[in-house]
This record gives structure tokens, C-alpha cells and sequence, in this order.
């Protein structure tokens, strides 16, 4: 093995190692802070340059908290409950995290420094990344499950169960509706696929894509762990779940595994649906594609910030019942609407399309306006009355009712 | 089923309203920022809440007339055990709920404020780590002696010792008592004078009836006697 | 898997063959995040689903009504103040409304319009705070918890301000309040009365459409009317089930005949935790509606009847009960001629809607009987007194 | 060389997870052994460029295969598995005759040199190349076999819920 290239490696990889823990910190003071204005309070305020008493006027907003929280975490003690699996218990926090940092890989982030490095270095990082990426955080479930096994406890082992169901369950649209992107683009390479929306041309655009965005975003939250998918961990219910056992810097481990993967996913959904690092000034200045990437990652954790603010959870039966009778008929939909809509803007073209390019920009290029429109207009239609009438199906009878008075 | 999540829309308009009115709103952000402020600035104590501008301001910040927190004994002159108003009725210690008033009796008695010889406390404990802050000992007494103070920064490090008040801990002057709750201790102090200016009309119209006609006197004391009838025999 | 079944008869476990599968036994709490106050519920749950469920109770027990019998009549006055800490403005009512019962006290008009003022402040503090932490049941991560919380504390200043503690107010006596308002009082309460229906608006917004509460809360948690009777549910609950009983209309003790209210109730098809949630929002219009016309409608006058401190009441036997927020709060007095009562019995709303929380929960899943025990709304201190 | 050293790494860890695997007396143990040893596997197949299969290999046999494994243990009665009784039974000698024997006809292709058919092209292992050969020479295999995949989902749901029937029926058994 030459230097060259451990030497490339290091320069793929350790930057995000970095990078996400860092902005790992700033995300749950974001969140914290965020959480306090929704609900009217102010959020950490205190901790922030040290050595000035109480950080005075030197606060800075509170940031210094996640380095304060995380110096607490590395100090608390390590409880391990007396009949709990130690191997699997002091296991299960590292693996959780593993995956949620590996998938950082496969993000076509364009970082300058990216460029220098070798062919095989960037092609491992890149090709085929989408379904590396499906692959690789399915094994969020085993670190969940082990967790919530291994620590002998009733919640935990609850809350693992849960994890595992739902998890598993909500896998399946999230794939479902990533392949309408591979369709448009006709590539699983991530960076082919952020190019391919190089401009405006993001798929979120496309009324499948829009479709497809939404559910992969709810089957993204769901994935994550979020509310109010946050079944695993449900503190009314269930104390903490999987982690219900955890102190101490195992559970900073869990939480920080937590946030990484909620960075991943939303880089992913960013590269399928958002234009990857696509904005305005890139063609100036390519380095702003990072900046770009990076604001749509957070746009998107603002947005499950702001959901987590608002909204209770589901129970664990219409989780199912909402992975399986609504997300899978409507992202199986989406696909039949996604590959009829090419193929009619396609017409006789299909055959002759270069492989190497995005599919459905070749097809735009000499598509007829009115088929466009029309396509798109029956296709927002049909996916909206679709999910209406699977809304109305699988809860018929949920509705505000009306109530009598006695003078 | 108006619109497919609507319900959810209008939510997280609510909390995307709650979270834009935090920073314009004094009525959504409730809370005041004390992070930025030198130590020394920090509300002290109740009533001495330093007002800053733009922020908001709640009336219990203060302490209003009513605001209580434990009981402290009335005293008239400078001099605490010389113008103590308690006269060891021991009243309270039987009314007090929870039962944390400890009371011994002075075995002489001592010319109170009013130059009129009395018994006192030679010994008045009040545990504060049970008192309540019921006020039920204000109430009965009978004497106007023990009111609540506010002061509410009693925190020691002596969890037994620290937190029993003794006599001379709880002897306050009538003054402070107008500091702390003014309108109250107006209040009691008119009604302490009008039922003195009373007493005394009715001693001297009870003195002058024994004057005139000496056979009505029994029947003048059983005037004076009238009223409620627990409280009234300690009191006299 | 038929001890399942004999445990719970009228719920009926789907078992099949092969897969037997045994129950879990969970212990919530008392150091559970959601059982409201040092509470247990013994589950046992097939899967996710509750086949059995045994409340245990009396980790709060303080022996209040024993302490009572040791007392004289007003020194009890406090300790009721701990019985649902949440409401003490409406456990000193019956409790005074007992005792002056006892001793047959005439109450000053003012004091009863403050009665009044203060009860129903009380009503909106409780039903506020008590959607708030049923959506945080619900997992809401305490959002409207906060809003309801911002707007209680505006109660609470008031109550501080006219007695001096903000939960504990004990400031009801024998023939009247302790003392009178204090200046301004009515104005500030006028204010925070017409700013609250703006809160219920937006409050209303965020919960009453959202598509999760409603298909978390329908359908579960179903009390039927006949259950609800024979069981001796009052308050809320007991409307959501469909009958219309309150007490403010029944008794119409104090002044209660001279406000127009109407009290929301179900048609008792269904009784769930759905009725029950908005049945408290809709009684809290109902409540501004009573404190609008008891504030306009207050004169001057003496709040204190005179009422000696201490009594000695003639042998007798009395009940006193108001419409608390949670359900029928009485009190039973038994005098027997000297200064404290020879019997003292508290009828806590709390500990009998409870009882059927095992009905209620059976068959349901584990998600769902903590829903459901946030909709009865309890408070521990008045289960367990 | 890296190569080398790569694979012999993987190659331990895969062999000792699978001992461990058969070993482990607590099935969670053994199942999250089985895992580790995919996990190799897949590692074994990145170096072999073929990525595609290494992606499968994890997305199905970590992420299904393990976790269908995991939903059916916590079926079972004893997970732990501590009840002391001894998993070698009395065949062991003949099953390591035939793991010796099925190991010397894995090995013999090795050492000796068989005639094998002559490659003319190097395969190109490329999910692109995948793809073509799914879609064009073997699109009706797919298709049979997904219909086929269907219908054992279908015949599962149906035996499952025949299987409740006779319960309710009221039959003994």
C-alpha cells in the first residue's frame, strides 16, 4: 500500500470525521435553542467563552453549550446494569455510530481538497453510493436492537423492538422513492446524480420527484428516529427506549450516532432531490457548493426541528399501518407514474438515449411544452387523489366531531 | 378531511408563529435573559428587583401584600423584649397545623410595650423546614404578635440547627413589617388602634355606668365580655 | 395463554396456534416520565398490547384525613390545599362549604362572586395545564405543555396576588375569603380573562385538527355510559361519556343560578379520550363566559362573614361537594361537639375516576394507556391523600 | 500487497465468526457473530471489485437475513441458552468427516490444476453491467423469479392466517 494513497484517504476521510462531529455540536445547540423559541422559552444562554464568570457578556448565545454538555457526558459515570450483556451493551453505542459516519462517504460534497486525490479513492467514495448508502444504514437497526437487548431491560428491550419494525418497515419507501431519482438520472453514482440537477434542475421540481421527496422525507424521519416517528425512544411510553440504560458517554456515543445519521440522510435527500450542491454562484465559485450543501442539510434539520417542536407521536400500530397501507402503495404509484411519464415524453426516443447522461434532461430537451405540462399536471392529480384515497381508507373514521350543550 | 395534513399545517403554523413572536413579543417570550448581567445586578431578594428597560415585568417579582413565607414576631419599640407584643397565649401553637411552634411560657411577668405587666416567650422556636406558610397562627392570634415576613433566603447548610428559627431570630419591628407588607400593617395597626380607642370607650362608658349606678356593674362586664367566645378569655 | 384470558373476561386475546409467545410484565412507574406523580401501573402486555393492568397506588398517602380528625376545622383548611395541588381555590370551597354547613354561616355576596372568580380561574388552570400534559402524553415533547403553562402562570400571578402563594393558596375560611383582593385585583383579572379565548384560539389550532392527536386519541380509551355511572365517574369524564351532570347546574350552590353557562356533553356513543379532551376545551369557554359575568357583576362589600376562628359545632352530619375541574369534590363532616371532627372524609374526584382505568385500558396498547391516564386527569395527592 | 493483507484479515475474522457463530450458546450472540462474518464476506467481495454483490450481501443478509433471524429468536423460549446442556452430540466425528471432506473438494480446484472453460473477456462486475444483464438476457428469470418470490409471500400470508382458523372453530389442536 503506497503513502499516496493512505495519504489520499486521510484527505477523503478525515475531514468529515471533523466536520459533522463539529457540526454535530452546533446542531443540538440549533436544536436546543430552536425548541426553546417554538416553545416560548430562551434556550441555553449561559455557557460561552470560559473563564469569564458566567460567561457574562461573552455568551455568545449560549454556544459553548455542547462542548459543556460534552466535557459533562465524557465525566458522568458509566452505569452498566448488573445483569445486562456488557460485551453487546459497551458494543452496541459504537456500532450505531459506525454506519451513521461511514455513509458520510458516499455525499458528493465537493470539497476543494477532493479533487487532488486519486481516481480509486474518489470512485469507492462514489459509485454505486446510493445503494451502499440503503445498505449501510440498515445496520443502524442491528446497533438498536443490541442496545436494547443487550440491556436487559424491559423499556429497552421495547423500545428495540419498536426500532426494529419500524425501521425495517420504513426502509422500504425510503428505497422506493430514491429509485425515481435513479430512473431520471439512469445512475446510482451520487455525484452523477447531484450533477444531473446542476441549475434548477432539482427532481423536487418533478411532480414525482416532489412525491417522492415527501415520502422519503417522512420515511427519512422515521428512519432517524425523529418525531414523530421517535416510537424507539418514546419518553411518555417507554422512558427512553433502546437507551433507557445508557449513561454517560455511551449515550453521547448514541447521540451523536443519532445526529450523524440524521446529517446523512438529509445530505442524501439533498444529493436525490435538492441539487445536490447546486445554488446560485456555484458556476462562479465552485467551492460555494459545499456552502450550498451544507444549507440545504440544515434547512432540512430545521424542518425536523421545527416538526419535533409541534407534533406527538404516532402509536406503534398506525406506524405500521402508515409505512405499509400509505408510504408503499404511494411510492409504488409514484414509480408507475414516474416511468409512464418518461416514457411518454420519450416517444420514440427511448433507444436512442446516451447512458452516460442524465435521462430525463435528454428527454426534456426535445420534449412538446403542452405534453410537459399536461404530464405534470395529471401527475400532481393522480398522486394527490391517490393519497387521498389511501388517507381515507386506512382512517375512515378519524374527524373532528360536534358536541351537544345542556343550559 | 379538508387538505391532506392540514391539521398538521395549522400546527406547525401555530409553533412557527410562537417561534417568530418569541424574539418580537413580550407576551410569547415570557422569560427575561439574565445571562449577560454582572452578578451583583441579580434580584437579591424579593422587592429588590432591578427593573431593566424593554423587560418584561411581573407583579410577583415583587412582593405583593399578600406574599408570605414564614412567620416572624411583631415588635413595637426599639428594644425587641421589652415591646414584644406576644404575650405566650400559646394559641398558635395549638392551631398550627403541621405543628411547628414551640412555646414556653415566661414564669413572671414583664411590662409590654403598653406599660401593662404580661407574661412573655422565654422561649419561641418555629421550625421552618415544617411550617407551611399556612398563615393559620396570623389569623388566630389574638394579639396582632406573629405576621408573616417575606424574606425567603433562609438556605443554610445546617439541615437542623439552621432551619429552627429561635425568638430572637423571628423579633422584627413593627417598621419592618411596614416595609415589607404596607398595606397590611396599616391595616392592622388602624384596626389595633380602633379597637383600642373602643376598649377604652367602653371602659370609660363602663366606668361611667359603675359610676352612676354601681348595682349595673355586673352587667357591664358581661358586656365587655361578649364576642367570641374561644379567643376572648385569653385575650382580656 | 387462557390465564391470559381469565385475567381480563371481557377482553378477548387473539392467540394463535404455534406462535405461543409469553407476556411481558412491565412495572410503570412510580418513576415512570408520564404516570403523573408517583403512580404504578402493572402491565401486562402481549406484544405491545395490554392484557391486564392493576393501578397501584398510595406512594403519596399522607394520612390527610386522620391528620384532620386531630385538628380543629380550621387548621384542616392547608392541608386541603395539598389534596389536588392543582386546584386548591376549589378544595377549600367544599371543604368551607362543608363546614359552613356545619355552623351554618351566611357567606357575603362578594365573597361568593370571588368564590365564584377564583373557582373558576381555578377551572381553567387545571383543564389548561391538564391538555397540556395530555399532549405531552401523546409525545408532543411539551409544546403545548409550555403555551398552556405561559398562560397558567398569568392565573397564578393573579391568585398569588389576592393570597399571597401561587398554589397553595388557602384562602378560602369559614364564611368568606381570608382577606379581600387587593387593589386593581379585578382589572388585572378582567384583562387575563379577555386575553385567554385568544390563547384558546391558537391552542385550538394546534391541537384540535392535528391528524395525529385525532387518530391517537379516537377511538381509545372507550367509557361507556353505563360504566361511567355505575362506576361513579363525575366531572368532565363523566360528560365525555355522554351524561349531562354538573354539579354547578344540579346544586346550584353558592351563586352559581345567576350565571348563564352551558356545559358541553357527548351524545355517549363513544367516550373516549377524544370527547374527553375537547369536553375540557369546551368547558373552558364555558368558564370565561362565568368569570365575564362574575366580574362584571361583582359589587363592595365585606368578604369575611363574622365567622369565629375557632368553633365548636353541634353534633351533625354534613356534605359538602362542588364541581371541581376534576369531577365531585365533596367533603363529609361529622361533629360530635367538640373543636375537631369526629370524622373527616374526603370524596376525591381523582380516585374514583381512576377505578376504571383498567376497563378502559384492557385490549388497547401500551401507548394508549398512557393516554389514557392522562385523560382521566389525576393528581396523586388527592388519590392517595 | 495491501490486497494481501486485507484479505487474510478478512478471511480471520470471517472464519472466526463463523465459529463463533456455531459455537455461541446464546442465540443473540450467535446471530450477531453470523453477522460479523457477512459483514466480512462483503468486505471479501469489495476486494474482489465486485461492489454490487458486496452491497447486496449487506442490504439482504445483514439487514434482512439477520433481522428475520433476530424476530424469530425472540420467539423462542430460551434466548440465553444456559440450561448447561451440551450442543456437541454424538455424530460430531461424522459431521467433521463430511466438513473435512466438503473442505477438501472446496480445496482440490485449488491445488490441482482443472481443466476450467477459457475466459475470452474479463467480466465487467459493474451494477451497470448488472443491469443490462438483468433487464435484457435475463429479464424473464427476473420476472419468474419475482412472481414466484410474490407468490410464497401470498401462500405465507394465507398460511399464516389458516392457521388461526381452527381455533376459532373451536378444535382441539
Amino acid at each position: 500500500m503506497s503513502l499516496e494513497l493512505i495519504r489520499d484517504i486521510l484527505v477523503a476521510t478525515v475531514p468529515l470525521l471533523l466536520i459533522f462531529p463539529t457540526l454535530f455540536a452546533f446542531t443540538t445547540w440549533l436544536e436546543r435553542k430552536a425548541l426553546a423559541r417554538i416553545q416560548n422559552r430562551i434556550g441555553p444562554n449561559k455557557v460561552g467563552v470560559p473563564l469569564t464568570r458566567y460567561g457574562g457578556r461573552f455568551s455568545l448565545f449560549g454556544l459553548g453549550q455542547p462542548m459543556a454538555d460534552g466535557i459533562k457526558m465524557l465525566f458522568k459515570e458509566n452505569i452498566v446494569p448488573r445483569d445486562a450483556d456488557r460485551l453487546f451493551h459497551l458494543l452496541a453505542p459504537i456500532l450505531a455510530l459506525i454506519p451513521a459516519m461511514l455513509v458520510l462517504c458516499f455525499l458528493p460534497i465537493d470539497f476543494p481538497w477532493i479533487n487532488n486525490i486519486q481516481d480509486s479513492v474518489k470512485a469507492f467514495m462514489l459509485d454505486g453510493a446510493v445503494i451502499f448508502f440503503f445498505a449501510i444504514t440498515g445496520l443502524n437497526t442491528l446497533a438498536v436492537f443490541m442496545a436494547g437487548w443487550a440491556s436487559r431491560n424491559k423499556y429497552s428491550l421495547l423500545g428495540g423492538m419498536r426500532a426494529i419494525a419500524q425501521m425495517v418497515s420504513y426502509e422500504i419507501p425510503l428505497v422506493l422513492s430514491a429509485v425515481i431519482v435513479v430512473m431520471m438520472v439512469g445512475s446510482l453514482n451520487a455525484a452523477e446524480i447531484a450533477n444531473a440537477q446542476a441549475g434548477w434542475n432539482w427532481f423536487i421540481f418533478t411532480p414525482w420527484g416532489l412525491a417522492a421527496f415527501i415520502i422519503f422525507f417522512i420515511a427519512a424521519l422515521a428512519e432517524t428516529n425523529r418525531s414523530p416517528f421517535d416510537l424507539p425512544e418514546a419518553e411518555s411510553e417507554i422512558i427512553a427506549g433502546y437507551f433507557t440504560e445508557y449513561s454517560g458517554f455511551k449515550f453521547a456515543l448514541f447521540f451523536l450516532g443519532e445526529y450523524i445519521a440524521m446529517f446523512a440522510i438529509s445530505g442524501l435527500a439533498v444529493t436525490l432531490f435538492l441539487g445536490g450542491g447546486a445554488g446560485p454562484g456555484v458556476a462562479a465559485l465552485p467551492w460555494l457548493s459545499v456552502i450550498w450543501f451544507l444549507v440545504k442539510i440544515f434547512a432540512l434539520i430545521a424542518v425536523m426541528i421545527w416538526l419535533r417542536g409541534t407534533l406527538p407521536r404516532l402509536r406503534v400500530d398506525q406506524l405500521m399501518g402508515f409505512a405499509w397501507k400509505f408510504l408503499l402503495p404511494l411510492s409504488i404509484l409514484n414509480i408507475f407514474i414516474a416511468g409512464s411519464a418518461l416514457h411518454l415524453l420519450a416517444g420514440g426516443r427511448l433507444a436512442g438515449l446516451d447512458e452516460k447522461q442524465p435521462i430525463l434532461r435528454q428527454l426534456m430537451e426535445g420534449a412538446n411544452p403542452l405534453v410537459v405540462a399536461g404530464l405534470w399536471i395529471g401527475a400532481l392529480l393522480i398522486l394527490y387523489v391517490a393519497a387521498n384515497g389511501l388517507n381515507q381508507l386506512s382512517r375512515a373514521k378519524v374527524r373532528p366531531r360536534e358536541y351537544k350543550y345542556a343550559e | 378531511m379538508s387538505l391532506l395534513g392540514g391539521g398538521i399545517f395549522k400546527g406547525m403554523a401555530v409553533t412557527l408563529r410562537n417561534f417568530v413572536g418569541s424574539y418580537f413579543y413580550k407576551d410569547r417570550l415570557t422569560t427575561n435573559d439574565y445571562s449577560w448581567r454582572p452578578s451583583d445586578k441579580l434580584p437579591q431578594h424579593a422587592g429588590e428587583y432591578p427593573k431593566e428597560e424593554g423587560e418584561q415585568l411581573r407583579d410577583t417579582t415583587t412582593v405583593t401584600n399578600y406574599s408570605r413565607n414564614f412567620p416572624m414576631l411583631l415588635h413595637d419599640g426599639s428594644e425587641p423584649m421589652d415591646t414584644i407584643r406576644c404575650v405566650a397565649c400559646q394559641i398558635c401553637e395549638r392551631e398550627c397545623p403541621p405543628q411547628c411552634i414551640y412555646i414556653e411560657k415566661s414564669t413572671e411577668k414583664k411590662e409590654n410595650a403598653g406599660g401593662k405587666p404580661q407574661f412573655y416567650p422565654a422561649k419561641f422556636d418555629i421550625d421552618v423546614s415544617v411550617c407551611m406558610s399556612c398563615q393559620i397562627c396570623v389569623e388566630v392570634c389574638p394579639f396582632d404578635a406573629i405576621v408573616m415576613n417575606s424574606q425567603f433566603e433562609l438556605s443554610t447548610p445546617d439541615r437542623f440547627g439552621g432551619l429552627l428559627l429561635r425568638r430572637d431570630d423571628l423579633l422584627k419591628s413593627n417598621d419592618y413589617y411596614h416595609n415589607i407588607h404596607p398595606e397590611e400593617a396599616a391595616a392592622r395597626d388602624k384596626r389595633i388602634a380602633e379597637e383600642k380607642a373602643a376598649k377604652e370607650a367602653k371602659k370609660k362608658a363602663a366606668a361611667e355606668a359603675a359610676r352612676k349606678k354601681a348595682e349595673e356593674k355586673a352587667k357591664a362586664d358581661a358586656e365587655a365580655s361578649e364576642g367570641t367566645p374561644d379567643i376572648q378569655e385569653d385575650a382580656e | 395463554m387462557s390465564s391470559a384470558t381469565a385475567i381480563a373476561p371481557n377482553y378477548e386475546l387473539i392467540q394463535q396456534d404455534g406462535l405461543e409467545t409469553s407476556l411481558l410484565e412491565v412495572s410503570m412507574g412510580p418513576h415512570h416520565p408520564s404516570t403523573h406523580g408517583v403512580f404504578r401501573m402493572d402491565v401486562k402486555l402481549d406484544g405491545e398490547t395490554v392484557v391486564d393492568l392493576q393501578p397501584v397506588f398510595g406512594y403519596l398517602h399522607r394520612n390527610h384525613e386522620k391528620l384532620a380528625e386531630n385538628m380543629s376545622y380550621l387548621g384542616s383548611m392547608p392541608f386541603t390545599d395539598r389534596l389536588d395541588y392543582f386546584n386548591s381555590m376549589t378544595n377549600n370551597w367544599a371543604y368551607a362549604l362543608a363546614a359552613e354547613k356545619l355552623v351554618e354561616i351566611e357567606v357575603p355576596e362578594r365573597a361568593d362572586y370571588l368564590r365564584v372568580i377564583m373557582a373558576e380561574l381555578t377551572r381553567l388552570v387545571n383543564h389548561v395545564s391538564l391538555v397540556g400534559f395530555f399532549i405531552n402524553d401523546l409525545g408532543a415533547l411539551g409544546t403545548p405543555l409550555l403555551y398552556a403553562f405561559r398562560e397558567r402562570e398569568k392565573i397564578l400571578d393573579l391568585f398569588e396576588q389576592a393570597s399571597g402563594a401561587r398554589m397553595m393558596c388557602n384562602y378560602f375560611r369559614f364564611g368568606g375569603l381570608r382577606n379581600d383582593v387587593p387593589e386593581g385585583w379585578l382589572d388585572r383579572a378582567r384583562d387575563v380573562v379577555d386575553h385567554f379565548p385568544v390563547f384558546l384560539d391558537e391552542y385550538e389550532q394546534l391541537l384540535c385538527e392535528n391528524e395525529i392527536i385525532l387518530s391517537r386519541t379516537q377511538g381509545v380509551g372507550c367509557l361507556s355510559r353505563d360504566l361511567a355511572i355505575s362506576a361513579g365517574i363525575t366531572g368532565p369524564m363523566l360528560r365525555a361519556s355522554g351524561v349531562n351532570y354538573d354539579i354547578r347546574k344540579v346544586d346550584k350552590y353558592s351563586i352559581y343560578d345567576r350565571f348563564q353557562f352551558r356545559v358541553p356533553y357527548t351524545d355517549g356513543n363513544v367516550g373516549d379520550c377524544y370527547d374527553r379532551f375537547m369536553v375540557r376545551m369546551l368547558e373552558m369557554r364555558e368558564s370565561i363566559r362565568i368569570l365575564k359575568q362574575a366580574l362584571d357583576g361583582i359589587g363592595d362589600g365585606p368578604v369575611l362573614g363574622n365567622a369565629p376562628k375557632v368553633f365548636k359545632p353541634k353534633p351533625a352530619e354534613v356534605y359538602g361537594r362542588v364541581e371541581a375541574p376534576k369531577g365531585e369534590l365533596g367533603f363529609y363532616l361529622i361533629a360530635d361537639g367538640t373543636p375537631k371532627p369526629y370524622r373527616y372524609r374526603v370524596r376525591p374526584p381523582s380516585l374514583i375516576n381512576l377505578t376504571v382505568l383498567r376497563d378502559m385500558c384492557l385490549g388497547q396498547k401500551v401507548a394508549d394507556a398512557v393516554i389514557i391516564l392522562g385523560s382521566i386527569d389525576i393528581v396523586l395527592g388527592e388519590v392517595d391523600r | 500487497m495491501s490486497e494481501q493483507i486485507a484479505f487474510w484479515i478478512l478471511s480471520a475474522i470471517a472464519v472466526l465468526g463463523a465459529l463463533v457463530a456455531v459455537r455461541k450458546r446464546n442465540l443473540i450472540h450467535g446471530v450477531f457473530a453470523l453477522m460479523i462474518f457477512f459483514a466480512a464476506l462483503s468486505g471479501l467481495f469489495l476486494l474482489l471489485l465486485a461492489e454490487f454483490i458486496a452491497a447486496v450481501q449487506i442490504l439482504v443478509y445483514i439487514g434482512a437475513v439477520g433481522i428475520l433471524l433476530l424476530f424469530a429468536i425472540m420467539l423462542t423460549e430460551r434466548v440465553a441458552g444456559d440450561d448447561g446442556r451440551r450442543m456437541t452430540s454424538r455424530g460430531w466425528f461424522w459431521g467433521l468427516v463430511v466438513a473435512a471432506a466438503v473442505f477438501v473438494v472446496l480445496l482440490l480446484p485449488a491445488i490441482q490444476q482443472w481443466p476450467t472453460p477459457e475466459v475470452t473477456q474479463a467480466p465487467d462486475p459493474s451494477v451497470e453491467e448488472l443491469g443490462h444483464k438483468l433487464m435484457n438476457p435475463y429479464v424473464m428469470t427476473l420476472e419468474v423469479l419475482a412472481l414466484l418470490l410474490t407468490a410464497a409471500l401470498i401462500g405465507a400470508v394465507t398460511a399464516a392466517q389458516g392457521m388461526r382458523k381452527p381455533k376459532e372453530e373451536g378444535s382441539p389442536e
